[in-house]
């Protein structure tokens, strides 16, 4: 019973909430302006809001240095291959721990997320070698397990509010009306469990795109995403910062739009679980 | 439904999860114990050992290691104060009915979509940069000279850009929460007399107290081992001003390539991370029971 | 067919050669190449990891003179000892020969070579009233700093490095060192920060940034030194050769046609501040095609291909400081920049660098694994006192200690 | 104290005007019931006094003090809510206290006021455990308990207790009953429950569409209903309307004849056949389908040996018949 | 078809014996209700049956074969949950035929027993919806049809009426019953509302504590309740229990009287006063305060002008009392 409010209020809050949300947004908006100015017109005093020479000519020189399609692909690929592989693997310890809780299962679920919490550089030559030694090194199947493996707390966890949040009657229901477990988890669970199952991933597609540590440490040529790519661009020859705003806007634009298309399913996902 | 056949199933159910993840701990753990204790200096291969304690030494008896312990904590917390308080008082904001929600939200949770080195970057050189930075430009345009971020407020700086990135997170999780509310406690709550800062204090905030613990333990959990950040802007400098732990074993790691000591850096940093999530565990994890 | 995997850094030379494989293609149908660019530290870091684990990655590594000793020491880099007759390895600039061979072996081709030199603004010099003369000394350039600074016009007199790292401003303050008659260490490994000849290069450093520097130089480095000078904002500036193209070039910057260049200047004791660098490509002991890996560098290091840039992009794009052949060349020597260069490399030694006997090579750092762990860790202390959180005194007393303990940990005290 | 007067208050939600435009005065000290089909406005009406809505038109007074623009904290109300609305994090104690601690009441009096409201309530033993670990009835008298102690001028109740079973149900019924008997102070309550309504109320406020239909006390209503909207709204099971050659009979469009106003009776006028015989011991209700009458519900008292199929006679008493005209309304 | 036994069936959790030990015979095709207070295992016995919960010991039989240890999809029962439990991601259509895809059954002949389902339960023109888009009676009709399609030996209710509003409650519950006249298949039904009991039940079966009171005919509950246990659960409003004097009078401990059993009368043997007087109109009830007795409860059929303080005499109906010994079993 959402109360109706006076259109003054509306129109103040709404004032309110646009200039705090551009204050956020402003850095990412001035990126992209950037990234549009030629070099000397990016680092002009006083500062252009986009300087009357506005060109794409960054984008055609970023294009042409890298193999951009190529490393979206891969970033594509791991992060969504991470994700899918991950949701299989805790989509169903994710049930159990939410359906058939024992006294342990909080300190199981606490124990997963500290598996997150050894420091990256900490570690970085075990796995270095570990990977070369499995063959692993500069392969999408490595990264893959490698970020599935570092998101698995955090999706596991997740899933479990989410799954929390259904109630166990209509799993029962399931079983009454002859379903096994595992059609129960694949007719029944998995799609009433739908928006927080596509928050969890959204969320760890995120994730994994934005990993920049190993996703740059494990890979050389044939499995390097975009953080790669970002990282072969801070042209130390003269001017940058418009062909670094180029490359980052480019690197960041697919994840923003698919942020922009799914920003309901993002909040309605998160609105299920996580916090009740 | 705890019959005995589904208990059985669930135990089946967890275990791929667990066994993974306990290899992926164990396996690397292990290795880095080991190494932690050996003398390996990657560009020196003809001198090994065993180092006994010296690598852990080292950072016990380096200057910077305490420094440096603060100022992770600091940067944790900090961080964490800001997204948190930030986060709640955004939430509030844009939970009210406004025109264009929709956009309004994906403005606030873009940040969260923009790669943390990238976001450093754009942050040190497009705003935080004494000459070319458009805070710069404000301040000069205000007739102020320009604030020296990075070199006179490192640590803050760092803070704030790691801040952006996670403020959104905060928002989204605080905002969920904050739907979640019925509305009828909160109209119960005004007709009990309650201001509008006291709906909040009581009644509002309370509600959230389990969303903060979450927002809390996921951050706490990436932000223990951020560097990246640091790497982009500071250097951890000037001197080691902000430098944190995991920066320091960064500099060991990559820069001086002596895996030994990165290794005791490691676990040391597994040890801080242990007790920092203790009493993390026991200072909020009671928000956790539902 | 073979295919190699080639690792380099991001600078615009590495790029163009990519622009420019139909050459090597057309030569060479049975190769093919894959390409890793990465930005300087990032390569450096995945370069070191690979090789020093025997990862066998890469075919052809982009490397600089500071690891080439090393590694070739190692035995970690194939030698380049055969390449064919048309390299002709007599060509190359001998300094930058000398730092790439390790007991009598090439272990890497130099593929672009760079020293340091200053860069300044002649319009502000002329107005200010004075002349920078072409080998100019300290005391020339202090002057000159305080002459031409204008903190209210946003002008500043002069641009160092003063970002942490061994690389950064450490390379800048080694130099410095060098003519100052300071060194790293005596012939028994011993620091030398406690000797009055560092606490000179440091007491001048951070006078002279302070003064005359941009705010928040503790926080330059290369990048941003430039970028200021390309906005005219640096009236001087001390950085690498190589920046010439940039800044003489109208498209990036206003001030191109009034840049005046001069070279490192010294202290009247014999050495001057310059450094020398060379990109060089290598092959890893660990690669699994080696001779295609030669094959590919010789295409990219040999004077054809310094012909080829010339004749698709201009000869101001032709890599640099690498070939005595090329500064013969009249059309290259005409360049603006091209004399300076040369003679700032060619007054670089890396076997003799210090005005004082030192026990190590390399101009600018000191060809030991250790080098680049403990420089940036002194780095960072220079550069608190460059941001005034230390005296100089402070920051002096500090890495020597430190700089003590790392070699007496490292072993070379003994 | 709590007298409450409405004049043409109406309230639109967007196009939708959902109250058309109310005229209604609660007296001090009255309980009222709002009864009426679902969505007819009930809870609208409320929550306009409450202020949880502000009216599009019209006044509302408060112990005739124009409180149209009064924020809900300034009114002296006090609401309790269906779904209880408590504060889940806090204490039963510091729940009723509340809204003590809003008017910054000093903590020796506000103590001496829960423990009476938790005494009246018989809360005292639970003063220490939160909402979620009491039962619903606990939880609504806790609710009642945050409505009490800031002695309100009015309480207003929507259907309080339709989240409670059958017997707690008729317990906390009687319970609020004896409150308002206590208390004395107005209240204003919400229900679609008919029994609440019949025995709760001093007086009946029947809506239907956000139109009052008709206002009166509970006998009023079930004797008089003023139309057919209220005689078939008030009284369980609904009164039988028959329309057709029955009522043309009397000369009315309509008649109505309650289920317990309908005799057992082989001689009866109406013959029938039982469609549905249910027998709850004490009374036994029938359906029975009368040629050219229709389906009437018919309550037999104590124990009736009929079945379906079984053929009855129906004796209608027939100074309990109502009639009404075309346009609904009774004619007397 | 559909007989269902219970031989000595446990269940503990933990420490806590819910159900200490019950044997219990549900015959092909009754309507059987199980009532008793809230936390007494109703539920959970169900559950047993259903085999959504093991047995701790003892033997539940499906038509004379062990299903102790068959899985809830093995045991061709359907069970329709207090909550509906729909799947809200299916229309009603696929809800409907769950589970005959889950039984792997062919798409033409699935078609036809929905379609069939539908058309009993009056949903044809609702089957493309999703359960969000349908009313509570509609919702609780399509999990009816969830459990007929699959033509199940027993159909297991838990509260599935509970949830709906009065008027509802009444509709559905006369559809489940002829639901049940039309199937002819075995009913268990837990419920704790009396009418449901009373009206809806061949056998009712009071459980306390988890143990079983009383299996029986609703009449025969009503008439002659085993003990005081059933006395004063089965029938509303509850039986008046009289121990001490006037008990003692008839040689036993308590002696029971229900409320319509009571009549208003000047010259009645107990005189009393009026503590409570609920008129409905067609009913009113009254609590009487009499002196050596207590407080009754008296039911007068039809308007009685009696208020809160007036002096009453009541004089109980001799024939409808019942007596009960001390340990209070029922003595006949
Ligand atoms: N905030 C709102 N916006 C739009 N329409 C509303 C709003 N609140 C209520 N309504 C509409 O007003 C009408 C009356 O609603 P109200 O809740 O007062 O009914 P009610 O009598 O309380 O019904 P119920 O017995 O189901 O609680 C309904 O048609 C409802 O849909
Ligand atoms: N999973 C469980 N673990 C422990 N105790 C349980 C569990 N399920 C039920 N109980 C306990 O068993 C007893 C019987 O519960 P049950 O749900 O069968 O009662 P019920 O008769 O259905 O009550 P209601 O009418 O309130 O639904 C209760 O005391 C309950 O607390
Ligand atoms: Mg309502
Ligand atoms: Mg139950």
């Amino acid at each position: 019973m959402a109360r109706a409010t006076s259109t003054r209020r509306k129109l103040l809050t709404t004032l309110a909430a646009w200039s705090v949300a551009l204050v956020i947004f402003f850095p990412v908006l001035w990126m992209i302006l950037t990234s549009f100015k030629t070099e000397v017109s990016a680092v002009a005093t006083p500062p252009e809001l986009l300087g009357a020479d506005w060109t794409l000519e960054n984008y055609a020189e970023v294009w042409q240095r890298s193999d951009y399609p190529r490393f979206f692909w891969n970033s594509v690929v791991i992060s969504i291959g991470s994700t899918l592989l991950g949701l299989a693997i805790a989509i169903p310890a994710a049930w159990s721990m939410a359906f058939v809780p024992g006294r342990k299962t909080k300190d199981l679920l606490m124990w997963m997320l500290s598996t997150k919490m050894m420091p990256a550089v900490g570690v970085l030559i075990p796995m270095y070698l570990l990977f070369q030694r499995l063959g692993l090194f500069d392969t999408k199947i490595g990264l893959v397990l490698a970020l599935m493996l570092m998101n698995l707390p955090i999706i596991v966890w997740m899933l479990y509010t989410y799954f929390k949040e259904i109630p166990a009657e209509i799993l029962e229901a399931a079983r009454m009306d002859g379903a096994g477990l595992w059609n129960e988890i694949l007719y029944v669970l998995t799609p009433m469990a739908l928006p927080g199952i596509a928050s969890t991933m959204l969320l760890n597609v995120i994730l994994a795109w934005n990993e920049a540590f190993w996703t740059i440490t494990l890979t050389t040529t044939k499995a390097a995403p975009l953080s790669a790519f970002i990282a072969s661009f801070s042209a130390p020859q003269g001017l940058f910062y418009a062909k670094l705003s180029a490359a980052s806007t480019m690197a960041i634009a697919p994840i923003l739009i698919l942020g922009w298309f799914s920003q309901k399913q993002l909040v309605r996902g998160l609105t299920f679980g996580a916090v009740k | 439904m705890s019959t005995h056949s589904s208990r059985i199933a669930a135990r089946i159910m967890v275990a791929p999860s667990v066994a993974l993840l306990l290899l992926w701990m164990v396996v690397p753990l292990v290795m880095t114990l080991y190494y932690s204790f050996r003398l390996y200096r990657l560009l020196s291969p003809d001198r090994t050992g065993w180092a006994g304690m010296r690598n852990y030494t080292w950072f016990f008896q380096s200057p910077d290691f305490w420094l440096a312990m603060g100022n992770t904590l600091a940067l944790v917390g900090g961080v964490l104060v800001i997204t948190v308080v930030l986060g709640t008082l955004i939430a509030l904001l844009i939970d009210q009915p406004v025109w264009g929600q929709g956009v309004l939200r994906i403005l606030v949770i873009a940040p969260f979509f923009v790669m943390p080195p990238v976001a450093a970057s754009i942050l040190e050189n497009l705003f935080m940069h004494p000459q070319n930075g458009l805070f710069a430009a404000v301040s000069m345009a205000l007739g102020y000279e320009p604030i020296l971020y990075l070199q006179d407020y490192p640590m803050w700086s760092v803070i704030a850009i790691v801040s952006w990135e996670w403020l959104p997170f905060a928002t989204l999780i605080l905002l969920t929460a904050l739907q979640s509310l019925s509305s009828e406690q909160i109209e119960a709550a005004e007709m009990d007399g309650a201001s509008a800062f006291g709906r909040f204090r009581y009644i509002i905030l309370p509600h959230m107290m389990r969303a903060i613990t979450v927002v809390i333990l996921i951050q706490t959990i990436f932000l223990l081992g951020i560097f990246g950040e640091i790497y982009t802007t500071t250097q951890g400098g000037p001197g080691s001003a902000s430098t944190t732990l995991p920066y320091m074993i960064f500099k060991q790691a990559i820069v001086a390539k002596d895996i030994g000591r990165a290794a005791a850096g490691g676990i040391i940093a597994v040890i801080l991370a242990n007790i920092v999530a203790f009493f993390l565990m026991r200072g909020i994890g009671k928000h956790l029971d539902t | 067919e073979t295919t190699i995997t080639v690792a380099t850094v991001n600078n615009g030379d590495m790029v163009r050669m990519q622009g420019l494989m139909d050459d090597f293609y057309a030569k060479h149908p049975d190769i093919k190449v894959e390409w890793v660019t990465l930005e300087e530290n990032i390569l450096r870091q995945n370069v070191t990891t690979d090789i020093a684990t025997g990862g066998g990655q890469y075919d052809v590594i982009t490397i600089g003179t500071y690891e080439v000793p090393i590694w070739g020491k190692q035995g970690w880099l194939e030698s380049l000892n055969d390449l064919p007759a048309d390299y002709d390895v007599d060509d190359l600039l001998p300094a930058i020969r000398g730092g790439l061979t390790v007991d009598g072996k090439l272990y890497a081709s130099p593929f672009y070579g760079e020293s340091s030199f200053v860069n300044y603004r002649k319009d502000l010099a002329e107005k200010a009233g004075i002349t920078i003369p072409d080998a100019p000394t300290w005391d020339d350039i202090k002057a000159a700093a305080a002459a031409m600074t204008d903190k209210d016009a946003g002008i500043y007199g002069i641009c160092l490095r003063g970002k942490a790292g061994w690389g950064e401003n450490m390379a800048f303050l080694t130099t410095m060192a060098n003519s100052y008659g300071a060194r790293w260490f005596d012939e028994n490994w011993v620091p030398q920060f406690d000797q009055p000849e560092w606490k000179a290069v440091m007491t001048d450093y951070v006078d002279m940034l302070t003064k005359y520097g941009p705010p928040g130089a503790s926080n330059n480095g290369y990048n941003e030194n430039l970028t200021l000078s390309l906005q005219g904002k640096c009236a001087m500036r001390m950085d690498a050769t190589v920046s010439a193209g940039s800044l003489t070039d109208p498209a990036q910057s206003e001030f191109a046609d009034k840049v005046g260049f001069a070279l490192a200047p010294d202290a009247g004791l014999g050495k001057r501040a310059n450094w020398l660098w060379a990109w060089s490509l290598a092959v890893p002991a660990s690669s699994d095609a080696k001779d295609a890996a030669k094959t590919f560098i010789n295409w990219a290091t040999n004077k054809d291909y310094i012909a080829l840039v010339a004749s698709k992009e201009g000869w101001r794009n032709a890599p640099p400081g690498t070939r005595t052949s090329l500064y013969a060349n009249p059309e290259y020597a005409a360049l603006p920049f091209a004399k300076m260069t040369i003679d700032s490399i060619n007054a670089a030694d890396p076997t003799k660098p210090t005005v004082k006997p030192v026990p190590y090579v390399g101009v600018q750092f000191v060809a030991i694994p250790e080098f680049a762990g403990l420089a940036t860790s002194v780095g960072e202390i220079f550069s608190a006192a460059l941001a005034g959180q230390k005296t100089v005194d402070e920051a002096l007393a500090e890495a020597q200690t430190l700089a003590v303990s790392e070699m007496t940990d490292a072993g070379y005290i003994k | 104290m709590g007298k409450i007067t409405l004049k043409q208050v109406n309230k639109s939600f967007g196009e939708v005007a959902v109250i058309p435009g109310i005229d209604l005065v609660v007296e001090d000290g009255e309980f009222v019931v709002f009864v009426g089909p679902s969505g007819c406005g009930k809870s609208t009406l409320l929550r306009l006094i409450a202020g949880l809505e502000d009216t599009t038109s019209g006044v509302i007074e408060i112990d005739g003090k124009d409180a149209t623009a009064l924020p809900p904290a300034k009114r002296g109300l006090a609401m309790v809510f269906q779904s209880y609305a408590l504060y889940p994090h806090m204490s039963v104690k510091k729940n009723i206290g509340f809204p003590l601690k809003m008017a910054g009441m000093d903590a020796v009096e506000a103590e001496k006021r829960i423990a009476n409201a938790a005494r009246i309530l018989n809360l005292t033993s639970y003063l220490d455990r939160r909402p979620g670990q009491l039962s619903g009835g606990q939880r609504q008298r806790v609710a009642i308990g945050r409505a009490i102690v800031r002695e309100p001028a009015a309480f207003l109740f929507d259907e309080p207790l339709s989240n409670l079973d059958a017997a707690l149900r008729v317990s906390m019924r009687q319970e609020i009953t004896e409150l308002h008997q206590a208390l004395k102070t107005t209240m204003i309550y919400v229900t679609h429950d008919q029994v609440e309504a019949m025995t709760m109320a001093d007086k009946i406020v029947v809506l239907n569409a956000g139109r009052i239909e008709q206002v009166g006390s509970p006998l009023e209503l079930y004797h008089r209903p003023a139309n057919t909207f209220v005689a078939g709204f008030i009284g369980s099971p609904k009164m039988n309307l028959i329309g057709g050659e029955e009522a043309e009979k009397v000369g009315v469009a309509t008649i109505g004849i309650r289920p317990e106003h309908i005799d057992v009776r082989a001689d009866g006028p109406w013959q029938g056949v039982v469609g549905l015989a249910e027998h709850l011991g004490s009374d036994t209700f029938l359906k029975v389908e009368v040629e050219g009458v229709g389906t009437l519900t018919v309550r037999a008292t104590g124990e009736v040996r009929l079945r379906h199929g079984d053929r009855v006679g129906l004796a209608p008493q027939m100074d309990k018949v109502h009639r009404f005209g075309a346009d609904g309304k009774a004619i007397a």
